[in-house]
């Protein structure tokens, strides 16, 4: 669908809010992405999976520029149309334990629904996350950690989650770095973590079969059944 | 007005154009984007006798207007597909094609005479030309004698119309087609993926779990029109073009190459309803020229 | 400092880095650009004993990230290159490579013994693999035995290295790399281009003039990739990667998959000094992994 | 070489005026042609051929939308850069007869720098430009035609022509369809033509041997034996 470009501007380091134009109808749940045709060539050829961050008046999207899609999604302007698909996928379920968030670089991107979503809700939740430096934060919330300590605590996000127990639940996003050294803590401390995944996709809905994931019951689709999934599940 | 509908055999197709095996699911998905009974056919994912798991990930990777996947034939298996898919076509007003695979040839036969017995299959696809599995697969699809042999043990135990499915990564496609032909094929389909691979710089390893993938895209248009074209003088049945359709003027390319139907594959990915802005875009074209039947086009490139 | 100078025999290429047949006319015409004495080696146009005129026109069309050429091999003939061409070469420090081309064994054999008198000319690469031309080329490319005999002719009458240009419009070319490597070939470049055609869908014929043309550009990438790959586990000989280089990306996987030179062809159109580019990007590459030989990276991605 | 775009402003119906900063030591011959590469994608692939209207203060190329890259060329905005190869080919070759410009739509471009150049020169020369209507022309001097009589003469540019004799030299561009039509006018009245033609090009200079045009020598390529061919050497 052509959707009409609020805003799309750059709130850090190679980091840009993409706001459009909300469509009629449009819901979502937490955890969901778009699927985004960056321009109208044969060049990037496939769409580009996105998170949804936010949908109350807008649809926002931060993105990171990383390769060529996000490099022409960059030069986009207010005014001008992009064709998205979606929602597509899972989203993150809401658990009856203490919540934490824990996001690192741009993978705090789809814990800024969820975070919204549970503040609506009037849910507790507790969020940790963690930049390289102070330049990579595009969050004005929740726990901040760089690597260099131009922000917050000096160190990684994982350093700020020493008190999490498994009266805990964790919603996670990030670099696999970070993802398995959560998951090595979650297996000593006891706590449940769900983390939303990432893979190279085509269609974004089920049927190229292209964005499989290794679990222990198979290989399943990011797309579809996940981009959440139960750490556990996941054959890392 | 202009006639869209075409005849292979005793099928009806309401227009040229179908959606491609392993690039539609199996239909219903995409009944949130449209009405699928307006396609003029379905091609559903390749299936076999029993269920498969497919190729380590990653299994695709974007490569200059073109993508390569390896997929390696993941599907829900026979039970499953006919308990759980085939119910929900006895409403579905398009012909619902089964592209089959099995890893030697007794496979391929038992599932085709299993397959012959529900109504609301229209033809079965003999994928002959995976190149993402070992056995079968790619080997089948390069000897003209084992196409021979396949085929006319398909006809055997099969009354529905056989699509044979060939491979363009061979010497002489029409070699291979002229074998399908003599053993009584109804149509051939192609072209199914190129060969290829990426490797990634940084790991220096190839990028996919499988090493190898199926090139697929606008990139390759211009080979699968040329193997049409060059078929097209070689055999008698009908062909279906296949390979990098993305626009009606592509799909009409291949109409004049000599394809009696087309087939979209990679382009369902980008735009859901590619293939109602083709069919659309084919019958303006029609209307322009002033010819009243799309199959008046087929094999105009030749004269 | 990364040492980027590559050995085939006794020639020393200062770099990996050369430019393809056909895609950069007798490298003089590059002058202009830059210092073609910076190339690891210049391919030049298909040679013939006698000029051709080549294809009639239109000779090129683009398709999705690629070209279809019918140019047919127009060349200006021995005489006047050995004449007007081969002089501009005496001062010029690279390895010029003479792409030769006969429509029967006896014309290849005679054109490479006589060019065997030329000291500018460090190697020739032949040509058995143009889809343009009706007798010899992609014939001969097909055929494992005939590569044997031409190539075992024209290596009793040269003693310049002698390097095989393979077409991809075969079902194995890796057997093909084997004829050559039995006949003593001393390297084989792979791969040519794809054979395509594009219609045009107004006068409903074939857009180029000779109806089909050969695919090039980044779109093939895929495919010159897998079958370098392929070809570098069947034989012991070089391999020079052709096909879609447009980056030192592309570049460095054809040498990961074990080309140990590479050509840069289509891409010289597009940005004429692309290669010194890619040079320059290799080098980097090659500081940012700490390797300090690039032979070190040829086949890596085997491993 | 990148170049900054001055202006690129749409001039008539589908037709665009493209300033480019004129590079140090850029000169040019009238009937010479750039090579543009209309964006950094590998779709389009080649660049694309553009007769240089005029290059005094700035390049300036006049063009019309026909495919996708002249569409893309134009969404350029003043500011961005474009890289360009050239000038290529032969020139317009001043000859000492009665000279006449004959320009057919888009044609009109190439003539626009000779035109320039001929009043520098003080050598005089009539010109006669056609187009389809009067949306369709964007030359402000010479005698226009208009198919459909919107602008100036009603008729094609053909019909201007009736006084030309063999003390006249021709220097025309434009639609096929226009060069033959001249060409027998040319044949009849016994004035002289030299023609500015279109083909295919892969690389502008001469290599790729892509750009081949039959003539009574041979092919000859386009992009360096011309664009500007003498008609009678042309095989039409
Ligand atoms: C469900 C989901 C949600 C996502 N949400 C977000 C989000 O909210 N914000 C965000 O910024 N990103 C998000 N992403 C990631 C985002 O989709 C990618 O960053 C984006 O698709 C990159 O596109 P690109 O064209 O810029 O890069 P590409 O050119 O496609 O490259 C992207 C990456 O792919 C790999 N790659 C590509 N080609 C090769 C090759 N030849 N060899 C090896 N590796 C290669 C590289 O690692 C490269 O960095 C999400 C992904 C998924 C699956
Ligand atoms: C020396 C020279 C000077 C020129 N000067 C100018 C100038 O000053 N101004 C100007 O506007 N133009 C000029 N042109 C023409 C200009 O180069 C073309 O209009 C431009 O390249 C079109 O590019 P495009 O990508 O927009 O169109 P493309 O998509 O490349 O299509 C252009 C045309 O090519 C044909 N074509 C493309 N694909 C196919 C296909 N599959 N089948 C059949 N036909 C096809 C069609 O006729 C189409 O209209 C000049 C050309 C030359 C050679
Ligand atoms: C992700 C994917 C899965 C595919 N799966 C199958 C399959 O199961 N059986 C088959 O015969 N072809 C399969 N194909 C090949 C397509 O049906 C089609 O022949 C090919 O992609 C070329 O067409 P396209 O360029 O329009 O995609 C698959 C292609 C893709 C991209
Ligand atoms: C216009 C053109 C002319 C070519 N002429 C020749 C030739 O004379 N001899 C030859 O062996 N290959 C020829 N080739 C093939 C190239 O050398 C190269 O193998 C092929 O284009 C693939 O590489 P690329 O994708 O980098 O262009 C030609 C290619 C092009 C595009
Ligand atoms: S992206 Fe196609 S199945 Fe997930
Ligand atoms: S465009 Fe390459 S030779 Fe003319």
């Amino acid at each position: 669908m052509q959707t009409l470009v609020l805003s799309n501007d750059k709130v850090a380091n190679d980091i840009y809010c993409l706001k459009l134009q909300k469509p009629y109808g449009f819901d979502y749940k937490p955890g969901q992405f778009l699927m985004i045709k960056v321009n109208n060539l044969n060049e990037p050829l496939l769409r580009r999976p996105f998170s949804i961050a936010k949908a109350v008046s807008s649809i926002d999207i931060y993105y990171k520029i990383v390769g060529l899609g996000t490099k022409i999604l960059s030069a986009l302007k207010n005014g001008e149309y992009i064709d998205i698909t979606g929602p597509f996928g899972n989203n993150f379920e809401i658990k009856y334990k203490r919540l934490a968030l824990v996001g690192g670089g741009i993978g705090v991107a789809p814990l800024i629904g969820l975070k919204n979503f549970l503040d609506e809700q009037k849910i507790e939740s507790e969020c940790f996350f963690g930049f390289n430096t102070a330049k990579d934060c595009f969050v004005d919330f929740g726990s901040i950690a760089t690597i260099d300590g131009s922000s917050g605590i000096k160190g990684t996000v994982i350093d700020m989650l020493a008190h999490l127990d498994n009266s805990y639940h964790v919603y996670a996003c990030g670099p696999n770095a970070m993802l398995s050294a959560l998951c090595k803590l979650a297996d000593e401390k006891g706590f449940s973590v769900d983390v939303s995944l990432e893979s190279n996709m085509a269609c974004g809905f089920g049927v190229c079969l292209g964005c499989s994931v290794n679990t222990i019951k198979g290989y399943k689709q990011v797309c579809k059944d996940g981009p959440i999934f139960n750490y556990t599940e996941i054959i890392w | 007005m202009v006639n869209l509908s075409v005849k292979l055999n005793n099928l009806i197709f309401k227009n040229p154009v179908m959606t491609a095996s392993g690039t539609f699911g199996y239909g219903i998905e995409y009944n949130r984007f449209f009405d699928i009974g307006l396609l003029g056919g379905i091609i559903v994912k390749g299936l076999s006798l029993n269920p498969r798991q497919g190729n380590p990930p990653p299994r695709i990777i974007e490569t200059p207007c073109g993508m390569l996947n390896s997929i390696g034939l993941q599907n829900i298996g026979y039970n499953k597909f006919v308990s759980d898919i085939l119910p929900q076509f006895d409403n579905i007003d398009t012909n619902l094609i089964v592209n089959i695979y099995g890893s030697e040839i007794g496979e391929f036969v038992e599932l085709a005479s299993k397959l012959n017995n529900y109504k609301q299959i229209s033809a079965l696809e003999v994928n002959v030309s995976c190149p993402n599995v070992k056995a079968g697969g790619a080997t089948f699809g390069k000897d003209p004698e084992v196409i021979f042999v396949l085929v006319s043990s398909i006809k055997k135990v099969c009354e529905k119309p056989i699509i044979v499915k060939l491979t363009p990564n061979v010497t002489d496609i029409a070699l291979i087609a002229q074998a399908a032909q003599s053993a009584k094929a109804d149509a051939v389909s192609l072209i199914n993926t190129i060969t290829g691979m990426v490797i990634d710089t940084k790991t220096k390893k190839p990028f996919l779990g499988n090493k190898f993938g199926g090139l697929s895209g606008p990139a390759i248009y211009p080979v699968g029109l040329r193997m049409v074209y060059e078929t097209y003088e070689k055999i008698n049945i009908p062909i279906i073009g296949v390979g990098g359709i993305n626009s009606p003027d592509i799909a009409i390319q291949y109409l004049l190459a000599g394809a009696s139907l087309i087939q979209i594959g990679t382009a369902n990915f980008v735009e859901p309803d590619i293939s109602l802005k083709i069919i659309d875009g084919i019958m303006r074209y029609l209307e322009n020229e002033e010819i009243d039947d799309v199959s008046k086009l087929v094999g105009l490139a030749h004269n």
